[in-house]
């Protein structure tokens, strides 16, 4: 397949680490990528969304240069971080978490990353548990926050975060995509904050 | 060319002079005489049409006329191989529906009329089915025994339906209930073709010869006289046995015919 | 005679309409002669292509992308029903008067038809009928959108199956054409598939179906062109199924089913007749009588048969265009057109039902009480047609569309013709019948010019209809004017279990679904729970799909 | 140029075909620019689509026509206009993570569930119906989705996802779009003929169409991909450039029996000689082939378009100038493709 970055080199990692570490940090990056989305579920003012992004991309970011992709890792911790920024920027104010009512979102957290780990740990087979359970807990949580929500801002951080995780899934394919997913993730994560969104749409 | 010529004289003869449109008149004017004479107790040359035919006459002529150089006439010009029982139907079904082009008054009772013609056609091609032919001589020709009883019940149906399709029964039409009987052209000229059909179908043929044309006309005159008495014999007894004869007798032996024809058809197969 | 010549009979018209509608669109309606030129051209092109060599022409311009190639060709059979279909059109299209827009329409149906018969394979005839069929529907909608027209479902249905029966052959025999397609392939349930096509593309039911609801119309235009165009379309596929059979159908008894379907169309449009409340009526059911006739000895599988069947459809034809012109009053016209319809001896049809009657006891096994009952069907219509003399003449359609002294001529003619049913069975039915029925079936009607030798007897055509055509001229010149009385006359009888059947027929539509079940069909409340966007919705269809593919 | 957009080709040649027809159809009362700019950018993000190098790309592409499309002022907000292609783009983002992970058989089943199930969630089709507001424009509608971005994306998602699941699964994707096909088909159809707004019969009749088209991508053999190929075809410059044309009509409850409503009305039936019939042709082969009973629901199941069409075809109203022009240069361009439909086959690499 021909790619924009087809046969570039991945960035090796500056310095050497134990297979013990190396596990170490991916199930923490896998929970930091956990961890930020679920504040995107939880909280609706800007602040928490903001934090929730840049947690999230932080994660997934990790993840990526776990899996020795570090220009990718670079470029979506770029691209989350510039999304972060714009969204402390604008939204509804304070942080807003957990809300009155937010019962429901919580199971969805848990049980997100409850079918997240079950399917990357007990379903599935071979390296990458990290990978697959960060992926599909930050896809499908963020898609159950589209889904779920009204307020463009939240909505917009969670298309953000799905789109870098669509992004970091590609590296469990059998063939390198390179790196023109990251990129696109980066710019669909930063760009869709800079979409003008009216909160009340007219005909 | 020649052949073409000759063969076009040979039909035009037929149909013209015998056993056509001559001898339609012929035969059909004295057997029309003599019912009106016995049915109505007229008979005088005043009686007879002085105004030209109608274009109903006119079309009962054609089509008799084809029907009547179908039949085994002795001396008939139209060979035999191409005559056909099939145009001879058809060709007099229409003899008996042309009146009701006028006006329904001259149709006594169209429905009976219907059922009646329905029983006659069985009784005229029904007997063709299995010998798969259509040639009237060799319709008349068959003695096959299995084939017996089914010729033997549709001449009886034939001839049950001849007095209706005749209109020699006393189901008259509403037109003539208002004035005296008159000659009744048209169906003078029916007789013959319907009473020749009958000799032809269900009596075998005999070489040509003046013995054959003597048995022909023989059994035909004594076809149409037997209508005539028939007919009579009904003007007597009045409309409801006709009605009931033809609603409620008829129809099952119809049937019964059918059921014949069909098991014959099956059987000798 | 180069290949491409066969293009012409589809060509012209399409020229024709072409510059109909340039010159429709700056304002200036051509009118009649357009349509003329094209219809009769089309007529004129069948003619040369065919007479100047008298064997099967094709054009082949490779495939179309949907599994059949653009196969034309021009044999008889195509040649046959080519006139049966462009005649008629082209006398109606160069009299009745038409807006551009109409005209068309009307001239492209024209074409589309004669492609279908042209056709070199199942599909494209499929394709072909198919547009003839659109065009007719659109036509009959633009004239008046109130009238009756035949049911574009039964239509599109017919055609569709026409190409699932063609995309079979495809698949199974790897051509659906005509000439190509192996015996072996052509099974029983392929052959059910083409004839329901057929049946349902000539509306040939028993029941009161589309031709004759089409003369019920205000206006005859595109009813005239409709049945003119459409109708034969049914038959030509019922001939073709001979060729795919090598000259039989795969079983005999489908032979028997379809004759005696034959005979119940004849019979119900006979009885239909028969009833007519007026003398438009009457005439509405004469094509379908003739359809069932000509279905009844189609069907027989023998050359007589067929032979028969191919001249009732012409003479079908030249009714249809003589009908449609027929104005709506009393006079010589409709009487003569009455005598033609019913088939008067020495008429043509009269010699081509005789013929088909004949074929039907020929045919053995039986067959005859398939005849016997035609025989009935045809005394039904001949007591019909002398009732519809002396009926009121029904709805009238516009004097502009009529015209008495072409219909009353069209009609004589058919009469008149009688004595030449040999030479019309010789060069025009004899030919369609030896392309379709080859090899195992092989057999052809003798005659010639002058007779018809059928298996029994010899119909002297010639000899015997020219004295009985001079005698009836000298006759009814001879003979007097009757006055014929117009009034509403009753039905010769009434269907036993008529009043049963509308019974039972009301009491289906009227039957509801109960109350309580009502909201279960309901489309209109399922509608917001279906594009409402609930999210129940959706996680229960992904359960359900993931249900299905673990079972 | 690679396979996967040569397949997308003519669905990319007619979507800028009924970008031009649209806009010069367009009434005056409408900004043609913003038309154009608003059509433009979709049609940017078609090819996107098409030449995407990747799934991945193809899902990222989708998101960001989602965002800008759920963007555009309407009357429904942004979040519930996201909604449906969000639910798209993470069932075909998970179900291409079960292809991808090592694992039991069972989940290239579940990818090919997901993958037909995005599917129906991107176009909107049953159950995963986009909600419509009838007041909105079309640029706005659903209609863009399942008129104008599905054909591409639908193609564009199958032909990449060929190479990627096991037969088995494989086999199974072609089952559930069969399946989901034929109720698409009778809900669209049905739906259609019954409902009570025009605008909406219009939306449902286009998934009457997607039904076949699915039943076509799920009969794998050549002639069914063929028949998709033709029905979306004659969706992106058939049925969506109608129904544009009718919006008018529709605003103004016109309607009208004229000869270009009837054509009008073969058109969206399907009738010959019409691109639709072409296809349903190349279904009828295509199920002939595969299993003969699936023909004949197809052969039923395609009558019920008629009475839809003679409906839509009234809601068009009497076109008059430049949209009777157009509405007439579609209906030529379906008979040419109905007629004559090689070349477009040949040049989508069918």
């Amino acid at each position: 397949m021909v790619t924009p970055c087809s046969g570039s080199q991945p960035w090796p990692p500056s310095f050497s680490r134990s297979p013990a570490s190396g596990l170490l940090i991916a199930a923490v990056a896998a929970f930091f990528a956990w961890f930020g989305v679920s504040i995107i579920v939880l909280a609706d003012g800007r602040r928490g969304l903001a934090v929730g992004l840049a947690v999230s991309a932080a994660g997934l970011a990790a993840i990526a240069w776990q899996d020795g992709d570090g220009v990718a890792a670079l470029i979506v911790l770029g691209g989350g971080a510039a999304a972060a920024v714009l969204r402390y920027r604008a939204g509804p104010g304070g942080w807003m978490l957990m809300p009155p009512g937010s019962t429901a979102r919580l199971i969805l957290c848990v049980a997100g990353g409850l079918v997240g780990l079950w399917f990357a740990a007990s379903v599935t087979i071979g390296p990458d548990v990290a990978t697959r359970f960060a992926v599909l807990s930050v896809i499908g949580m963020s898609g159950a926050r589209i889904v779920s929500s009204r307020e463009p801002s939240s909505v917009v951080t969670a298309v953000a975060t799905l789109a870098l995780a669509t992004a970091v899934a590609t590296h469990l394919g059998a063939g390198s995509a390179g790196l023109a997913p990251y990129v696109a993730a980066a710019l669909i994560a930063a760009g869709a904050l800079l979409v003008p969104v009216r909160v009340a749409n007219v005909p | 060319m020649i052949q073409i010529l000759s063969a076009l004289g040979a039909d035009s003869l037929a149909l013209v002079v015998y056993p056509g449109l001559v001898s339609l008149l012929v035969f059909g004017g004295l057997v029309e005489i003599t019912w009106g004479r016995l049915a109505h107790g007229w008979w005088n040359l005043s009686e007879l049409p002085r105004r030209r035919p109608t274009p109903v006459a006119a079309t009962v002529a054609i089509c008799s006329v084809l029907a009547a150089v179908q039949t085994a006439a002795p001396y008939n010009p139209v060979p035999t191989e191409e005559r056909s029982v099939v145009l001879a139907a058809i060709a007099l079904a229409f003899t008996v529906w042309a009146e009701l082009a006028l006006t329904v008054e001259h149709v006594p009772e169209p429905g009976i009329l219907l059922v009646v013609e329905f029983c006659w056609l069985l009784a005229v091609l029904g007997p063709a089915v299995q010998p798969e032919s259509l040639r009237p001589q060799v319709l008349g020709n068959v003695l096959v025994p299995a084939l017996l009883p089914v010729k033997v019940a549709s001449g009886l149906l034939y001839l049950l339906c001849l007095p209706a399709l005749l209109r020699v029964w006393p189901l008259s039409p509403p037109a003539d209930r208002r004035s005296r009987q008159r000659f009744d052209i048209a169906r003078a000229l029916s007789w013959f073709s319907y009473c020749g059909l009958f000799t032809t179908l269900f009596v075998p043929p005999a070489p040509d010869g003046w013995e054959a044309l003597l048995r022909f006309f023989g059994i035909t005159f004594g076809v149409a006289a037997l209508m005539v008495v028939v007919g009579l014999v009904m003007d007597r007894r009045g409309p409801a046995l006709a009605r009931g004869l033809y609603t409620r007798a008829m129809p099952p032996f119809a049937l019964l015919v059918l059921l014949l024809v069909i098991g014959t058809s099956f059987i000798v197969r | 005679m180069p290949s491409l010549a066969v293009l012409a009979p589809i060509v012209i018209p399409l020229v024709a309409a072409a510059v109909i509608t340039a010159f429709g669109l700056a304002r200036v309606d051509l009118g009649r002669i357009a349509c003329a030129f094209g219809a009769w051209g089309s007529v004129a092109a069948l003619l040369v292509v065919w007479l100047s060599v008298r064997s099967t022409q094709q054009l082949h311009l490779g495939p179309l992308g949907f599994g059949s190639s653009l196969l034309l060709r021009i044999d008889a059979v195509g040649f046959a029903f080519g006139l049966i279909v462009t005649v008629p059109a082209a006398v109606l299209l160069s009299l009745q008067p038409r807006t551009w827009q109409e005209a068309t329409v009307a001239i492209v149906g024209v074409a589309a038809a004669v492609t279908a018969v042209e056709a070199g394979g199942v599909v494209l005839t499929a394709l072909a009928g198919g547009t003839a069929a659109t065009l007719a529907v659109v036509q009959l909608d633009t004239e008046d959108v109130k009238a009756p027209r035949p049911s574009w479902g039964v239509l599109l249905g017919a055609w569709l199956a026409l190409s699932w029966a063609g995309v079979i052959f495809e698949v199974g025999a790897g051509t659906d054409g005509f000439s190509a397609v192996p015996v072996a392939s052509l099974t029983v349930p392929v052959f059910a598939l083409i004839a329901v096509a057929a049946l349902g593309a000539s509306g040939l039911f028993p029941w009161r179906s589309w031709p004759s609801q089409l003369w019920s119309r205000p206006s005859l235009r595109a009813a005239g062109m409709s049945v003119a165009t459409l109708y034969p379309l049914g038959f030509y596929l019922l001939v073709r199924e001979y060729e795919f059979g090598d000259g039989r159908y795969p079983q005999p008894a489908l032979n028997v089913v379809l004759a005696g379907l034959g005979v119940a169309v004849a019979l119900g449009a006979a009885i239909r007749a028969q009833g007519a409340a007026n003398r438009r009526e009457f005439l509405g059911e004469v094509i379908p009588g003739f359809g069932g006739f000509a279905l009844m000895t189609i069907a027989l599988g023998t050359p007589l048969g067929l032979v028969a069947g191919l001249l009732s459809l012409a003479t079908a034809g030249a009714l249809t265009a003589c009908l449609a012109l027929l104005p709506d009053r009393s006079g010589l016209p409709s009487l003569v057109a009455i005598a033609a319809a019913v088939g008067l001896p020495p008429g043509l049809a009269f010699g081509a039902r005789v013929l088909g009657l004949e074929s039907t006891f020929e045919a053995g096994n039986s067959i005859g009480l398939i005849g016997l009952a035609g025989a009935a069907t045809w005394v039904v219509w001949v007591a019909a047609a002398a009732r519809a003399v002396g009926l009121p003449a029904g709805r009238g359609h516009a004097v502009a569309e009529t015209f008495p002294r072409i219909a009353l001529a069209i009609a004589a003619a058919t009469i008149v013709a009688g004595p030449a049913l040999a030479a019309f069975q010789s060069s025009f039915a004899d030919p369609a019948q030896g392309e379709v029925m080859t090899g195992s079936a092989a057999g052809s009607v003798a005659g010639g010019l002058v007779t018809v030798e059928t298996v029994s007897t010899v119909l002297p055509a010639l000899t015997l209809f020219i004295p009985l055509v001079a005698m009836a001229v000298l006759v009814y010149a001879f003979a007097a004017t009757a006055p014929v009385r117009g009034q509403a006359r009753p039905a010769l009888f009434t269907m036993p279990g008529r009043e049963t059947s509308a019974r039972l027929w009301a009491a289906i539509r009227a039957a509801r679904l109960p109350e309580q079940y009502r909201s279960v069909v309901d489309l209109r409340a399922i509608e917001p729970a279906a594009a409402g966007g609930h999210a129940v919705l959706w996680l229960a269809a992904l359960a359900a799909l993931v249900f299905a593919v673990t079972r | 140029m690679s396979p996967d957009l040569a397949t997308c080709l003519p669905l990319l040649i007619a979507g800028a075909a009924t970008l031009g027809l649209a806009v010069a159809m367009s009434p005056a009362r409408v900004s043609r620019r913003t038309l154009l700019a608003r059509g433009g950018t979709g049609l940017a993000g078609l090819i996107a689509i098409a030449a995407a190098p990747s799934l991945d790309l193809l899902v990222l592409s989708l998101l960001v026509l989602a965002v800008l499309h759920a963007a555009l002022p309407g009357k429904r907000d942004f979040a519930s206009r996201l909604q449906m292609p969000v639910v798209a783009v993470v069932l075909v983002a998970v179900a291409l993570l079960f292809v991808r992970v090592q694992g039991p058989e069972m989940l290239q089943r579940f990818a090919a569930v997901g993958l037909a199930a995005g599917l129906a969630a991107c176009v909107g089709l049953l159950p995963y119906i986009h909600v419509l507001e009838p007041e909105d424009t079309a640029v706005v509608s659903p209609t863009v989705w399942i008129g104008f971005v599905g054909p591409v994306a639908a193609t564009a998602i199958l032909i990449r996802v060929r190479g990627l699941l096991s037969p088995d699964a494989g086999t199974d994707l072609g089952a559930i779009l069969i399946g989901l096909g034929l109720v698409n088909m009778l809900w669209g159809t049905l739906a259609a003929w019954r409902a009570e707004d025009s605008t909406r019969a219009w939306h449902y009749s286009f998934m009457a169409d997607w039904g076949l088209a699915l039943c076509g991508f799920g009969l794998t053999v050549a002639d069914g991909q063929a028949a998709a190929l033709l029905i979306l075809v004659s969706i992106v410059f058939g049925r969506l450039p109608l129904y544009l044309a009718s919006r008018q009509a529709l605003r103004e409850n016109q309607s009208a029996d004229r000869p270009i409503n009837l054509m009008v009305a073969a058109v969206l039936a399907g009738s010959a000689p019409f691109a639709g019939f072409a296809a349903r042709v190349l279904l009828l082969r295509g199920a002939t082939q595969m299993y003969w009973p699936l023909a004949l629901v197809l052969v039923a199941g395609m009558l019920l378009w008629l009475p839809v069409s003679l409906r839509l075809g009234r809601t068009l109203g009497q076109p008059r100038g430049r949209q009777a022009l157009g509405v007439g240069i579609v209906i030529a361009a379906n008979a040419v493709v109905g007629l004559y439909p090689l070349p477009l086959l040949a040049l989508g690499g069918r």
